[in-house]
């Protein structure tokens, strides 16, 4: 079996930007996502995830380099300065 | 005495959480008992409405969402100029209030049953007409030369919103079945209605717990916003009512419905479309303060307000 | 009118979920709805049999399995032939088809309510008899010369997958219970039992709004089939139990549970008994056609045929 | 007959998780069955409590608290010396058949119900108030000369744990609305507390088939403990009931209450203030053994040994 | 302390499969998983995690290359076709 | 856009220890965190998290090589005995 390596760019958001998040990264092209339940902390307070809109999620795309800076850029570009949000890559080998 | 033990839920939740219990109510349950209360207010209004003829009520229902688009933008001035806030902030807030609280409502629902007090049924129509000038003016507020308005998005979150979607449904299914036709859901929709909004307070005293303490960082001027808003407003409501012929009850209810400020559908609809507003403030306020102001303080003063305008006003 | 305000819960969901609205059923609440369903239909056919000699039922209760196994064996050769479907696929529509739906049996008994008929209380004891002929004959029909199959797995996911374990459990408490031990969970499984319905009606809407669009891909032979074949099987489900001496009500009951087609136990079992059946295939048809056909189309029609064949055939 | 209709469901629980049926509820779903299950007990204690002059019941209380703290005293060394088990593990064990199981108690008032037997309300307030004494017992008896004790950390969780402060709000809610101002809130509280029982006792057997075989590990000591002990304790509560004039009904519960072991409150409590005792130890004994032997056995038992003293020793 | 060259093996799959999975990967000598709920998007299709069937789940498995590469060899062998299933791994430091 | 690499520590332990672990690794300098849910089976059992408080947590960390260090080692001297735990670090590039 031959393994391709690829990154993985995880996303820590606020629940509430889960559909536009969705629409913005398959306008940019990716193939696929992972969605995730989280709760956290970070400099935008305590999320805590038991109120509603509380929440965070946390979105996975695995896709090659050009993809997950396209995305990233993006995101920081029209989300942080009002949502919490975290992003970060990770360098993975793809199995199948 | 005014006094309802449904709010000592409430006080149980608060508790809760200043001590850190590890009571939590998990966030499904909570999203479970929110769409029960959505659909179950909706479904009253609905077999009420349908005992009426709804072209009486659209000269009432004009007159009730226009007084009430007042609020926001009484509101608006107050926050920014008085209390120097943000725009974006200012707008958010104003449209927290000028939105309304479906759980405080059924509180003074709760208590005109106490009371044995009748009240115009229809009411409940306008609770779910009232959300939507509020919220749009707030945008409106928000964004007044500050750069385009996502006005789809917004509209969309607006009407399509669970709270409003779940009310609006619930309303013209219980329009449709009537009475009769909604008798087998009874048992399940009005016969629990009480015990559900008794464990959906004991949640909101967690959270309001938790956003209390949000609060305190804003200072006295939120806190005092928080007290006095939902006393103008209710003075509003006690006027329109009593001039619109509505019972005591009805007055009263409208009054509560004024004063309430909404942390369902308008903290949503405020994140998207004003993101750079903080929701600690207008949650904090609305949540933290307003609510339990109003399920303790304020619902027993609107119901002596109710009483005295249509004992010395009539 | 034929006429039930419950499904318009169902109508709810599915414009909720085409207009993309953020209403969402934690999928924790939707567990717990079918349980409490599945639980409540089997306790109160539990009861229903305890009234009579279990003996007696036998014979009726084998024409019935023996009828419907004839479902999946007619929908095989259609789907395949006709339809030019992969075997694979062929053989897991006719699983679903072939079983039954809980809910499309709830709507059916509630609709008799509202007509005050009575009927065969037994009869909820064959729909747990029928998945179990269908689940199997559709991996036969899968697997036939095609490599073995994993009869333990399968006859496992079959009996003590949650559907018919829920059902088959209830029936049994039920039965040991008899209506007078079970009196003090009626206000818990029989009272609210309508509401509960109109909530997990809500629910699947806002699924089947998703399978519609699902559906749509695989174009009109499979929707001509999903409201085709109920019809078809009501008919022979008519026959059935206008054979078997059933009431009119009961006569509606068995064509009913003959049309309707499964969507929870069905799916489970064979996305593991016959993986490479495609389940947006089997899915969207049962649940995106066939239920919402079945609800509000179907329903009144097999009362109609019940009627129509005591009046005329008697 | 003894026999009630609740405790098939957990035959039914227990059988499901020994086959490996894929019936699960959702956890958070059992988090809002016990949120219920621990407010409903404690509103009807509060409700019962009003009733009473409570001065008259603080000699009973502390008759009671005091014989109920004998159990982890008699059980630890036992533990310790019979059963060769490690310091750690005898007291959390100890602490676990110290503390009360609310729905073997509730299981019992089912029975009183079934049989037409009335009992003295007031003994739920006793169920609040034995928890505490055994896991502040059982935290000494593990620590001994053994390090110090996180006391603020450990009373914290004894008493905002979620368990007793559910309990304790609900009494005093209870108390201070009455039973008339409860009225409202009996529709969801008190008439459907059995049928939330019953499915509370269909995950607790779900649970506890899991449990049986982490018991099994641990041999034959452990689970004769598991059967003696509530016997035991049992008979302490029957001879205490008794002499303190309780009626049949009254020393019955009181038997249940010292005969039940806790595998909600006192796990969590034991799991943070003696982390080195094995968890599966305690809940497997606890819920895997005794849970089952007192819903069976044990309760059935209790009421005969309450009838009999009642018959002979009165 | 000392920490440890691991590799950790996250699969992506439908929650349909969750008993079958832990039975398989335990018989190839996993000495332990974790699984968490997830939803998703990817070439099977939107998954959404509403449904009863309907959602997927993520195991991860930490271990050697040499366990992951088997693990993941197995289900690419007897999932990959029918199930939605995505498999990768990435080098970790064990800290216990 | 510069990315700037980092750790990303993974702690998997059991539920009850939540709020603990929050006041430890707030206190030894962690400027946010991730919980998420999880289940699985370890060298402590099956852990399935259908009983309430037999569930685990997913805690992660994003920070220095020795933010992560000075977590890792505190919680290995004061839970690794008696609780279920597994900490693992990984490389990870911040985007934003
Ligand atoms: N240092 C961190 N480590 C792990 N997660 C973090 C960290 N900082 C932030 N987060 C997550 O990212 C979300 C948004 O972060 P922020 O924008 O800083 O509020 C938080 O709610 C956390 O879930
Ligand atoms: N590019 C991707 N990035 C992240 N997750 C993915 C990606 N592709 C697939 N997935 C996940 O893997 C699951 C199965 O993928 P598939 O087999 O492609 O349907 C999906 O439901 C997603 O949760
Ligand atoms: N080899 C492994 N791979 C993935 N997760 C593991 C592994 N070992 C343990 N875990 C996780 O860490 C938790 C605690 O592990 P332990 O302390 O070994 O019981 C387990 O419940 C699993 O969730
Ligand atoms: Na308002
Ligand atoms: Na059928
Ligand atoms: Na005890």
């Amino acid at each position: 079996m031959s393994t391709q390596s690829m990154l993985l760019l995880t996303i820590l958001t606020e629940a509430v930007l889960e559909d536009i998040l969705v629409d913005e990264i398959t306008a940019l092209g990716a193939k696929g996502y992972t969605i995730s339940e989280a709760r956290g902390r970070g400099t935008h307070g305590v999320r805590t995830g038991k109120w509603s809109a509380g929440g965070n999620i946390r979105i996975e795309i695995l896709g090659d380099s050009e993809l997950c800076t396209r995305i990233a850029d993006r995101l920081q570009a029209n989300y942080e300065r009002d949502y919490g949000l975290l992003m970060f890559t990770s360098a993975v080998e793809l199995q199948n | 005495m005014n006094f309802e033990p449904v709010v000592l839920f409430f006080v149980l939740g608060v508790i809760a959480g200043l001590l850190r219990s590890d009571l939590k109510i998990p966030s499904s349950i909570y999203e479970a008992l929110s769409i029960f209360i959505l659909l179950a207010i909706g479904l009253k209004g609905g077999v009420e409405l349908a005992k009426h003829n709804v072209g009486d009520l659209v000269l009432d229902a004009m007159v009730v969402i226009f007084v009430g688009a007042l609020i926001p933008l009484v509101a608006f001035p107050v926050l920014r100029f008085i209390g120097r806030m943000s725009r974006a902030d200012s707008a958010s807030i104003a449209a927290h209030y000028g939105s309304v609280s479906v759980v405080t409502f059924s509180v003074g629902i709760t208590l005109l049953g106490h009371e044995m007090l009748d009240f115009e049924g229809y009411l409940i129509v306008f609770l779910v007409f009232l959300e939507i000038p509020a919220l749009v003016l707030g945008v409106i507020m928000a964004r007044h030369g500050q750069g385009e308005v996502r006005w789809g998005k917004l509209l969309h979150e607006v009407f399509f919103g669970k709270s409003i979607y779940l009310l609006a449904g619930g309303l013209l299914i219980g329009f449709i079945a009537g009475s009769e036709g909604i008798k087998p859901l009874d048992k399940l929709f009005f016969d629990l209605f009480k015990g559900v909004l008794a464990l959906f307070l004991l949640e909101m005293g967690l959270v309001a717990s938790m956003r209390i303490a949000a609060l305190r960082e804003y200072g006295a001027f939120l806190a005092g916003f928080a007290v006095l808003m939902p006393i103008f407003s209710a003075t509003l409501g006690t006027l329109t009512g009593w001039m619109l012929g509505l019972s005591v009850g009805g007055t009263f209810l409208l009054a509560t419905l004024y004063a309430s400020a909404s942390y369902i559908a308008a903290p949503a609809a405020m994140r998207i479309a004003v993101p750079e507003a903080n929701p600690a403030l207008s949650i904090g306020a609305s949540l933290g303060m307003t609510f339990p102001f109003n399920i303790f303080v304020g619902i027993p003063l609107y119901l002596w307000m109710a009483k005295f305008i249509h004992a010395t006003g009539g």
